[in-house]
C-alpha cells in the first residue's frame, strides 16, 4: 500500500478479485509461505501473517453442497424472483456462492457438478462490480 | 473479579415494550417504554443517581434514520450526562451491550449499569427492511451476489435436511410450539397459534422455509439494570444473578465454514458459558434461543448440547422443549412469535428468562425453575452469545 | 481492579493504514494493513494465541452496505473464534471500543486484546457521505430541519464568536497549524502546508465554516494492542501505559444543550480521565484533541482546562499549541489533515501518542514527553472520550 | 401503550407533535408531577419518570440565539442551498432548531425577534411529517 503507482503485481483485494473476474478470469490468492489459499483473497495471511501472496487461477467447476431457491429479494434483484442460489465447492477446496442458472429448480441436488459463468458487465453504480453464476457444465 | 461459578453480576430488573408494529412510536420512546417497566418492577432504584452508564444495542441506523443512539437514549432516561455506548453484532447486538455491561461492573468502575436494545422496523417498506437485515451479511460474496437472510438459513435447512433427515415437519413444529407460548404473552407481536398445516402451507420465502418458518419483523426494546452481586440487595428482595457468560465469531460468510449444519459461534459460546458457570447442559430448566428462523432452533438444540448433532429435530418432535415438556424453550413465544425487534432480542430473552426465575412468568411461568439460559444469533451465525442466569 | 493513578492498561502497539482516498481497498483490507502495521512493530506477539477477544469501531454501516464486521474483522485478522464486538457513538466509534477493550481487561477475564476502528468513505459521492455522516445528528428535529454536520459546528461557531469574540482568522491558525505537521506525516491524507489567507478564502461550507475549516473525508483504519499492565514487558520493552479514562454524554439535539459555546460531555470525560490519572491539565506534554472543525479544536483547548473559557482562539494565537509549543497538539495533523475515517479516529490518536511517547513520531517527534492525552468526540458532541496515557 | 384504540389524550410522542405541527399548532409536553417541559414531548418525564404529562401550546414567537448559513446540503434539500439555520429560544424557555427564511443572510442576527410558521403538507415519503420555519414576525 502506499505503492499503488508503482507496484507490479495487481493488490491482493476484492475490487481486484471482481476486476479478473470481468476478464472471465476466477482468482485467488495464495500464501507463498504457508500456502493457505483464500477466496477472496487476503492482502495479508490471517494463517501466518506474511505477506507474500500469489495470485492462482481456479478451475471453475465444482460441486453443489448446499442450495436454496429464493422468493423474497432486495429491491435490486426482486425482478429475478424466484431463483436458485447455492453453493458450490471448487476442485481444490475453496468454496463461492451464487445464483444458480439454467437448470429448472426441481432438478436441482446436493453433489451435483456446476461450473462458474461470467457475466462481463460491471454495474453501473457503485460498487461497479460485474456478476458471476453458476451453470451445469456444457 | 472473575472466580468461576461465582456470580458476575446481578440482574435487579428488566423491562420490556409491547412489541409488534407500534403504529405511532419511534425507537426512543420504545426505549424509554422498557426503562419504565424495569422502573416499575424495581420501583426502590433511584435511577438518575444510581445507573452509571448505559449499553445499548441496535443493528441499524437506517430504519430510523438514526445513528449515534446511544446518548440520546440516556438522555430520555434522564441519566445525562452518564457515558452511553451502542453496540452492534447485527441480531445479537444487545446480548453485546448486557456482555459490556457485565465487563463494566467486574472492572470495578461501575456499580450499576443500564443494558438494552431496540429496533424500530416496521415503519419502511418490507423490501427496505429486506435491504437493511441484509447489510449483517457479507456484501462482496452474499449480498451483491443474491442471497437474502432467509437464504442463508435456508442454505443451512437444506444441508442439514440432507445430512441428517430433518424434515420441513420437524422445523414447522418449532413454530407451532412459539406460537402457542406467544400466545400466552401479552407483549408478544402473535398472540395466535397456528397450526402444522398453516405452517407447512404458508408461502414459500425461501426453499424450504416458509412464512411460519420466519420470525417477524417487530419494533419494540427492552433492557435490564445490572449491579454488583453483592449490592443487589439494596434494590430488590428477588434478585436473578448472571452466572456464565460466552461469546464467539465465525466468518462472516456462510459458505467459508467448515460446516453448514452447526454454528461454531454457538458452541464456542456456550462452552465458555457453561464452564464460567460451572454448570451441565442438564442442569438448564429453561432456555430462551434465537429462532430467527425454525430451523435455526433446531440447530441451537444441538449446538447448546440439549441433543446429539443431528438429532435436533427429533428433540423437537419428542415434546421435550415444549412449554410442559422437561425442558421449555422460547416460553415468551421465541422470535417467531414474540417478534423480533432485532437490536432488542438478546436483552428480551433476559426479560423473559428473569421474568421466569423470579416467578413473573404469568400463564406461562414454568414450575420451580432456577437456572435459566439465553442463546443470542448474530446474523447467519458469525456472533453468537450463550448467557445462564440463577434464581437468588 | 481500579486503583487511582494505577495504569489501566498497556498499550504494546499500535498501527495504522495509509489515510486518504484509498481507491481499490476496502474497509477490511485497510484494517488488515492497520493490523499488520501494529504487528511489525511488536513481533513478539503471537496474535492467533494472544488475542482474547476484539473490539473495533465503525461509524456508519452505509458507506460500504456492511454491517456485522465485528466477526469479520476478526476472522481477517486470523483471530476466530475469538469473540468480536463493534462500538458506535458517531465519530468516537473507536475511543468506544478502547474504552470497551479497557474494560475487558480490568475485568480479569482477557489479558490481552486487539482494540480499532475504520471508515471506508470516499466510494460515494459527496452526497450520500452528507447523507451517511448526517445520521449521527438527532433524525427529527435536526436531520429533518435541514441542519448538517458542518451546519451544527457552525451554530457553535457563530454563538462563541458573539460571546468571546472568537475570530474566523483564529479559527483558521488550526487549520494553519494541523496542515503544518501533517506534512511531516507520512500517513496523513493531505501532507501539504495551507496559508491563512488560503483558508479564509477557501469555499462556504456552512458560515462561518469554509472548507479549510474542515475535515477531510477519508478512508482508514486504526488499531491498538492493550495488554495488562504486569505482562505487557512479554511483548515490548516499551510500554505505553494508560492511566485514565473519561466518558460523558449530552443531549444528541445541540439546540437542548444549555450552552452552546462549550461541550458538557467534554468537561465530564476530562474530569474523570484527569481524576483517574490523578494529574492536572498542565502536566499533558502533547494531545491529540477532535478538529473535526477547527471551531472544535478552539472549544476543545477551554474544555480540556488547557485555557480558560472564552480563551481558545487567542490560545492558538500564542502559538502554544504549536509543533514547537508549550503543549503541542495535533502533532499527527489531526483529523483536518490526517484525515478523519471517522470510525479509526479515535485509537488513530491514541496510535499518534503511543508514536509520540515511544520516540517513533519522527519529523513530528516533541522531545522529552512523557504524559499525553487524547479527546474523540462524537457527533456534535453528545459524546465525548479522553484518555491519558504515559510512557512506560 | 397498549391502549391505542382506546386512549383519550393523544401520545406524548414525536409522530404526535408533527400531527400537531400539521395543524398549525406548536405543542410541548408538561409533566403535571414537577412540571418540567419537553420540545419534543416525552412519554415518561426524564426528570421525575412520572408518565403523568400534559399538553401545552406554545407562544410561536422567540429569540435567536445562534445561526449559520448552509451552502452544502444532504440530497433533500440540496435545492434550497443556500439557506439560513438557527436555534430559537421561545418565550418560556424552550428551544427549537429550523430554517430560517424571508430575511436576507447578512440581517440575520443573534438576538433577533423570528416566529414559527408552518408548512402544512406532509412530505411524501417516510417520515411523512410537515415542515416549519423561522421567520420574521408580521
Ligand atoms: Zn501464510
Ligand atoms: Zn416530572
Amino acid at each position: 500500500m502506499g505503492k499503488e503507482d508503482e507496484c507490479e503485481a495487481p493488490q491482493f483485494t476484492i475490487e481486484q478479485f471482481y476486476r479478473f473476474l470481468s476478464e472471465k478470469k476466477l482468482m485467488a490468492a495464495r500464501c507463498i509461505k504457508c500456502g493457505t489459499k483464500y477466496l477472496p483473497p487476503r492482502p495479508i495471511c490471517s494463517n501466518c501473517y506474511s505477506r507474500s501472496l500469489d495470485w492462482i487461477q481456479l478451475e471453475t467447476r465444482g460441486k453443489l453442497i448446499t442450495y436454496t431457491i429464493i422468493h423474497v429479494a432486495p429491491p435490486r434483484l426482486q425482478s429475478l424472483v424466484p431463483y436458485a442460489y447455492g453453493i458450490l465447492e471448487l476442485e481444490d477446496g475453496l468454496r463461492l456462492p451464487g445464483m444458480i442458472r439454467g437448470i429448472p429448480d426441481n432438478e436441482i441436488r446436493i453433489g451435483m457438478e456446476l461450473e462458474v459463468t461470467f457475466e462481463s458487465a460491471a454495474s453501473e453504480d457503485w460498487p461497479k462490480w460485474p456478476m458471476y453464476y453458476f451453470k451445469p457444465p456444457r | 473479579m472473575l472466580v468461576k461459578g461465582k456470580p458476575l453480576v446481578a440482574v435487579v430488573s428488566a423491562g420490556l415494550s409491547k412489541f409488534g408494529k407500534m403504529e405511532g412510536f419511534t425507537g426512543r420512546e420504545l426505549f424509554i417504554e422498557a426503562v419504565g417497566d424495569a422502573l416499575q418492577r424495581c420501583p426502590d432504584i433511584n435511577l438518575r443517581k444510581d445507573v452509571k452508564a448505559v449499553f445499548v444495542g441496535m443493528m441499524s441506523e437506517s430504519f430510523e434514520h438514526q445513528g449515534h443512539i446511544a446518548p440520546m437514549l440516556a438522555d430520555w432516561a434522564g441519566l445525562l450526562p452518564a457515558p452511553a455506548i451502542r453496540t452492534e453484532v447485527a441480531c445479537a447486538s444487545s446480548a453485546a451491550a448486557l456482555r459490556m455491561g457485565i465487563f463494566s461492573i467486574l472492572s470495578g468502575l461501575y456499580d450499576v449499569v443500564l443494558v438494552g436494545g431496540l429496533e424500530k422496523m416496521t415503519k419502511r417498506s418490507t423490501l427496505e427492511a429486506t435491504e437493511f437485515l441484509g447489510m449483517a451479511a457479507d456484501f462482496p460474496f452474499e449480498q451483491w451476489t443474491g442471497v437474502t437472510f432467509p437464504g442463508l438459513y435456508a442454505l443451512m435447512a437444506t444441508a442439514h435436511m440432507h445430512r441428517y433427515g430433518t424434515t420441513e415437519e420437524q422445523m414447522g413444529l418449532v413454530a407451532v410450539k412459539n406460537h402457542h407460548n406467544g400466545a400466552l404473552n401479552p407483549k408478544a407481536h402473535l398472540q395466535r397459534e397456528v397450526t402444522l398445516d398453516k405452517v407447512l402451507n404458508s408461502r414459500m420465502i425461501a426453499y424450504p422455509l416458509k412464512l411460519y418458518d420466519c420470525s417477524l419483523i417487530s419494533d419494540g426494546a427492552s433492557c435490564a439494570i445490572l449491579t454488583r452481586p453483592d449490592i443487589a440487595g439494596k434494590y430488590t428482595d428477588k434478585p436473578v444473578y448472571i452466572i456464565g457468560s460466552g461469546q464467539g465469531s465465525d466468518s462472516l460468510a456462510l459458505s467459508q465454514r467448515d460446516d453448514l449444519t452447526s454454528l461454531r459461534a454457538a458452541r464456542y459460546a456456550a462452552r465458555e458459558a457453561y464452564e464460567m458457570a460451572g454448570i451441565k447442559p442438564r442442569d438448564i430448566d429453561v432456555a430462551e434461543v434465537h429462532d430467527c428462523f425454525t430451523i435455526a432452533e433446531i440447530i441451537a438444540y444441538e449446538d447448546l448440547g440439549f441433543c446429539k448433532r443431528g438429532e435436533g429435530g427429533r428433540f423437537i418432535e419428542d415434546g421435550t422443549p415444549m412449554l410442559d415438556g422437561e425442558l421449555p424453550i422460547n416460553t415468551s413465544g421465541g422470535l417467531k412469535s414474540k417478534g423480533h425487534p432485532v437490536g432488542a432480542t438478546g436483552v428480551a430473552q433476559i426479560y423473559e428468562v428473569f421474568l421466569q426465575l423470579t416467578g413473573q412468568a404469568g400463564k406461562r411461568q414454568v414450575e420451580g425453575c432456577d437456572i435459566g439460559l439465553t442463546h443470542n444469533v448474530g446474523g447467519s451465525g458469525a456472533t453468537c452469545f450463550v448467557h445462564i442466569l440463577k434464581g437468588g
